[in-house]
């Protein structure tokens, strides 16, 4: 059991630190990047690119680094700590991870360069406006062709970083009933694709998303992922379980930063001709803050060893044992954060908020605390009963 | 010991239910239902209906164009307010400035002001808290310096709620640069329309424009607009600040709001049956309604030793209404937020429709965000937790 | 709406305060009490008789005051306020109740005298093994003999003041199946009836107990309160409620005697030379005791309000709420008190220990907080959903 | 960055699992399980078992019987001696005293004691608390006078936890009475057989008998008893008090306490289910579960780092293993007393099987009172916020 960051972790760690903390040193800067088409800052993502940050997870042979959860860590972290907003997340743990873990190898070569060098974004589109948090609960077909390809229909809400990607990989049903857990397949579909209508929209926290409707899209077999008599549900919940222990990276780092702020302020804030920080009662708040973020911080790396977990019900247990201790501590610090720091927390102009706010999606996203509590303790638990 | 309302008090009820549901505009009531931000014109003809009723300043002495009802009345009118989704009577003019100027004003403030006030000919808004004053207004830098016959002001104000719309602002200044803290300080009514004043806006993390900073300059104001003596501002604060208590812990408010909760609920599907129906989300909301109305028979028996009281000073009970009642709020906020799901991610501020429509929960995070404040303002929650351990636990 | 007391009230709670105030003014007396023969002071009880408490419920005719639920909170709060152990619930609320509710006029003629000049006193044996909170939940049997009689069979576990009691009220099944809602008696049953075997002992909050199995009990037609056809349940539920109103008031006399307990510990005990309630943190603690408190007084009065409401449904879900309320209260009071009050909250020698175990034991009595809670939202709660 | 067990990490578990299933008595360990009280012969004799293997005191120096294990091996120790119910060592013994003596004692100190401490041929209690100092040691006011070539000691210790079976006592004393707050006081060892002392028993309200009241009336104690230098026996203090976080979050306990809570809730039927079927439980279960499994993760980061670390004193982050470990204790207890519900309200300390038979239900209560403790002592919890706040957080 080591802790420790190899060298090569290390410079990652260092490279996206320093580079998030320049591009969002100020506010004005984010609220320009939001004004661009894309949503987000194209020049930033291009640094990305060029620490090679794009290509974590994918194989050398495709251009990547061939480097697994702690390094998407350490960049999901710094994201989170600088309430950054590119689509990482979309792009490379989501839209990435289903071509790692699914695609054809053609479809990995043909994409995957693109992806890791910053000129081709992916985004997921699985939620539908009755699914909730179910992935099994999809109602989008895909109809066979007869010839290896599928016709699409239907429609999917919320999808992160969807307005402006280049391809989509859409959850469809290919048999079986709403809600079933076979037949569900993957497809990819080109964003501007003849029967594909996007509605794009900002979200609460700063990011962008679209609500999309698929009307008789033409799919050819090349772009089928996973199809008839494949288990699309299984390569959609694991990289689903990665975008957990990534999630959990993010938060942590937003409320690491957001708890430095707020001890920050208690110690040069004044009231009463003192600072506030002086008061036990904020001091045990921000005490208790810590210790959320602390606990938070240590299932971050449970969710970093357990991502790679080849037994499903073992990984999916632990990913929701994580994602209810991040979303705990994630509205907890978040809530209180903006309560010690009163009405300044209140305002854009101010990073807290920006924290805040992503702490909130965050703990909504893929399911929020009252789902993964459910989910956990319908597989039992962590610890078995007694005999 | 009766602890029923009276038939008089059940009628009184019955009756500004039906003048709230049928007398108040519905487009008013149903944006306030469904948390749609209101415009100026809303919140002026609902108060303009509420003041031709008699009902904008109930609690103002019946002189002025108060209603003189008991406190139980006072109450369930507060209630059916709440309940009917209709907006509070603009409280800077009725709540804050105006019993102000009736307890401390001079003959003439009181006839060029308050009617005005009361059918909000004239919108009001508070300048007290500074960027280096929010809970300790002691600390206030804001000066209002006499020259050549008129004060002069010059300063920030901020978290000034609504200063967009405002004709006037009550401002606390300095007048006696030598005085200590609280001593010194002045009330004096400043026309928005002075030259040298500027509004920014605030844009809060509820995405809405509710709070704006002032910004004074060398604003010349006359001298008869000193309310109360000089330098004795503060107790025009203080008496203010203890009337801030009407209805801080909105009851009728929650209420409504679980209401909504309890119907959004039993129509969003949660697996293979609504979130309603699920027994986990359901108990959650019992939890919060126990709450409510465990606070609820607190607020009546504040109420009820309220009337008995002989001190002008807020009873310090009244301290856990406030507690309970922002979190009882936000509680409520929580839910809701809950009941929208992934369907509140998208920021929809332009194009929601607000109904109970497609968008119905778009307003369910910016609600959620913007609620933070009500265990912040008018003295945080911890300000609170103070009063009670000195005034009533005796530390 | 008025809160304040009427003079008769007032007369009985000065009584009542001032005589538990000195019979309980020493820890030593109460383990002494604790050592007689019924597990309480007869001494006390004979004082309760003197000063009209055991008539308080009691119609005039019978020699009782033909007062209702206040008078009944006052009695309850000052037993809370001395965590006194002498078993008015038992034999005034519950047994009292069931006869005043379903006894016939010769079952009150014979046994409320008895119980008002504090000569008889009665248990409610409604519990079972399996039953947990579930009031319908009853396997004890009892056969009709043929002549109006029955015989009664099964087991009742933890009959509060069921050790010493003189006659038992006994739940037991005439019809139909265990948790069914019909078929369920009630019948008055002699604590040393032929087949009565009882197994005492001392309860966790100091009070007495017992474990109780019949066998082949006898009981005579004129000692049935409910048989066949009759609704036996109501009854009990309608006694059950006002037994929850009656411990709320105790509930809230308990919490208050041990907040003031707690401040006064606070501004005397002294560490690092000051005195603790000195620390912010500890004033707030106490602040959120007071306000739990104050919220639970407030569902006291509330309780006391709707123990005579007569649409049974509105009274079960009032209650229901009532009990959730002190049940929360009374657990975070009785822990927040234990934890401040450090190593003496711990020891029998102090009363902060008795309220705390008192409280424990109230927040799990005719359901636990989680039992109730699910009981409101099964109800519909207490706000109907908009519409 | 390698977050899993090495193979011989897994494998000294397996080890050290064995040895405690197959050599430490079992009905030591079933007591244990259950939460029946343990006798003193109980604690001798898995103590004993584990001297005999040389795990006494794993954590001295290797010249003294210690075992000179990585971090991570005391980690796993811990774990499974907690989650196995085998009592801890005597901790007066093995981890308060005698690393007091290896650290400050004399070579004819560490011959004398030692061995003894190690088998429990002696057993020790701790002096330290009076009914003036709890949480502010500096406070107490035992004195130790020299007079006569001997100690002569006065005073009132209290919650001397086992003082019933001890026949030694490490005692903070006075000798300095001029002296202010920490100085001038000194660390000394007292036989228990010494005339003028009286052992009273505290009963607590758990209805045990753990803790005691200790009274020092003209003790005579040797000269040679003082460990260290006198009036420094505040070096001593702090040091010892440094090593009370071994195991404080006591996770193998909690996981073990989880397991039978699972087991016992399978079992009591809640309406027409089982209680662990209900959901709503189920999900409680599951929320202490993951507080457990984070603390757990926490415990191993502070491992890995105390083994970097260069001070001697404790890693102030050990606090919030100290305020979780704690609540998660005190919440299994819970749990347990909601498994028993009614169930648990018998008093029964005399006739218990506390087997899994019709008694099972009767530790509960006893044992959700008995923790209240656990955030209390060793530094109440808000004293570790205080901790956390200046040496963390800068505060």
């Amino acid at each position: 059991m080591d802790f420790d960051l190899s060298d090569d972790q290390r410079q990652i760690k260092d490279s996206v630190d320093r580079m998030l903390a320049a591009a969002y040193a100020d506010l004005k800067t984010k609220a320009a990047a939001q004004k661009e088409p894309a949503g987000f800052s194209v020049g930033n993502w291009k640094q990305f690119a060029d620490l090679g940050l794009l290509g974590i997870p994918f194989a050398e042979d495709h251009g990547g680094l061939g480097a697994g959860p702690v390094e998407t860590m350490l960049v999901m972290d710094a994201i989170g700590r600088n309430a950054a907003i590119e689509p990482y997340l979309s792009t490379v743990v989501l839209g990435g991870g289903l071509l790692r873990h699914a695609g054809t190898a053609a479809q990995k070569a043909a994409l995957i360069p693109g992806v890791i060098e910053g000129t081709h974004r992916l985004a997921l589109a699985h939620q539908e406006r009755q699914s909730r948090f179910d992935l099994a609960d999809v109602s989008a077909t895909a109809r066979s062709d007869g010839a290896g390809g599928y016709i699409l229909n239907g429609e999917k809400l919320v999808v992160l970083g969807g307005d402006s990607a280049d391809t989509l990989i859409v959850v469809a049903r290919i048999d079986g009933q709403r809600r079933d857990r076979a037949g569900i397949g993957l497809f990819l579909v080109g964003g501007t694709a003849a029967g594909v209508t996007r509605k794009g929209y900002a979200t609460q926290d700063g990011g962008r998303a679209a609500d999309i409707t698929f009307a008789n899209v033409k799919i050819g077999a090349e772009d089928v992922i996973a199809g008839k008599g494949s288990d699309g549900l299984a390569s959609l919940e694991h990289v689903i379980d990665e975008a957990i222990a990534a999630l959990a990276a993010e938060a942590i780092g937003a409320m690491a930063a957001l708890h430095d702020l707020t001890v920050d302020y208690l110690k040069t804030r004044k009231q009463f001709g003192v600072a506030i920080g002086s008061f036990q009662v904020l001091q045990h708040k921000s005490v208790d803050m810590f210790t959320a973020l602390e606990q938070a911080r240590s299932m971050g790396y449970y969710a970093t060893m357990m991502a790679a977990e080849p037994n499903a019900a073992e990984r999916r247990r632990a990913m929701a044992a994580v994602k209810v201790q991040i979303g705990k501590s994630a509205k907890f610090v978040g809530e209180t954060a903006i309560q010690l720091h009163g009405g300044i927390g209140m305002t854009m102009e101010y990073k807290a908020g920006h924290y805040f706010k992503r702490l909130t999606m965050i703990e909504m996203a893929f399911g929020n605390t009252e789902h993964f509590l459910r989910a956990l303790a319908h597989a039992g638990g962590l610890i078995p009963a007694a005999a | 010991m009766d602890l029923r309302f009276t038939p008089e008090e059940n009628a009184f009820r019955a009756e500004v239910r039906t003048f709230m549901t049928t007398e108040v505009p519905l487009h008013v009531r149903k944006k306030t239902e469904v948390g749609e931000g209101l415009s100026k014109a809303d919140l002026v003809a609902s108060h303009k209906a509420l003041a031709k009723k008699g009902w904008a300043a109930p609690h103002w002495p019946k002189a002025y164009g108060g209603t003189g009802w008991t406190p139980i009345q006072h109450h369930i009118f507060t209630e059916e307010l709440q309940a009917n989704s209709v907006p509070q009577p603009l409280p800077f003019n009725v709540s804050m400035c105006g019993p102000v100027i009736i307890a401390f004003g001079t003959e003439e403030q009181k006839k060029r002001y308050l009617p005005k006030m009361y059918n909000l000919d004239e919108w009001w808004c508070q300048g007290f808290s500074e960027p280096g004053a929010g809970s300790d207004l002691a600390g206030l830098k804001t000066t209002a310096v006499k020259n050549d016959g008129q004060y002069v002001i010059n300063g920030q104000k901020t978290w000034t709620t609504l200063a967009q719309h405002a004709d006037w602002c009550f401002v606390l200044a300095r007048t006696d640069m030598e005085a200590k803290k609280q001593l010194g300080i002045s009330f004096i009514l400043v026309d928005m329309k002075s030259p040298g004043i500027t509004v920014r806006p605030i844009q809060t993390i509820d995405g809405g424009h509710e709070v704006n900073e002032v910004f004074f300059d060398d604003v010349k104001v006359p001298l008869e607009n000193l309310v109360g003596q000089e330098n004795r501002g503060w107790d025009c604060a203080k008496f203010l600040l203890g009337n801030e208590r009407v209805g801080i812990a909105r009851i009728g408010l929650s209420k409504q709001r679980i209401g909504r909760i309890k119907q959004l609920a039993a129509k969003v599907m949660s697996g293979d049956k609504s979130l309603m129906a699920d027994e986990r989300f359901a108990e959650k909301v019992a939890a919060v309604e126990v709450e409510l109305k465990a606070l609820e028979m607190t607020q009546l028996r504040v109420l009820a030793e309220d009337a008995k009281r002989k001190s002008n000073m807020p009873n310090p009970a009244s301290s856990i209404l406030k507690i309970k009642g922002s979190e009882i709020q936000q509680a409520t906020t929580e839910l809701l937020l809950e009941v929208a799901g992934p369907l509140s991610v998208p920021y929809l501020p332009d194009e929601a429709d607000f109904g109970d429509g497609d968008h119905w929960a778009a307003p369910a995070a910016p609600q959620y965000f913007n609620f933070r404040k009500v265990s912040i303002y008018g003295g945080s929650n911890e300000i609170q937790r103070n009063i009670i351990a000195k005034a009533v636990l005796g530390f």
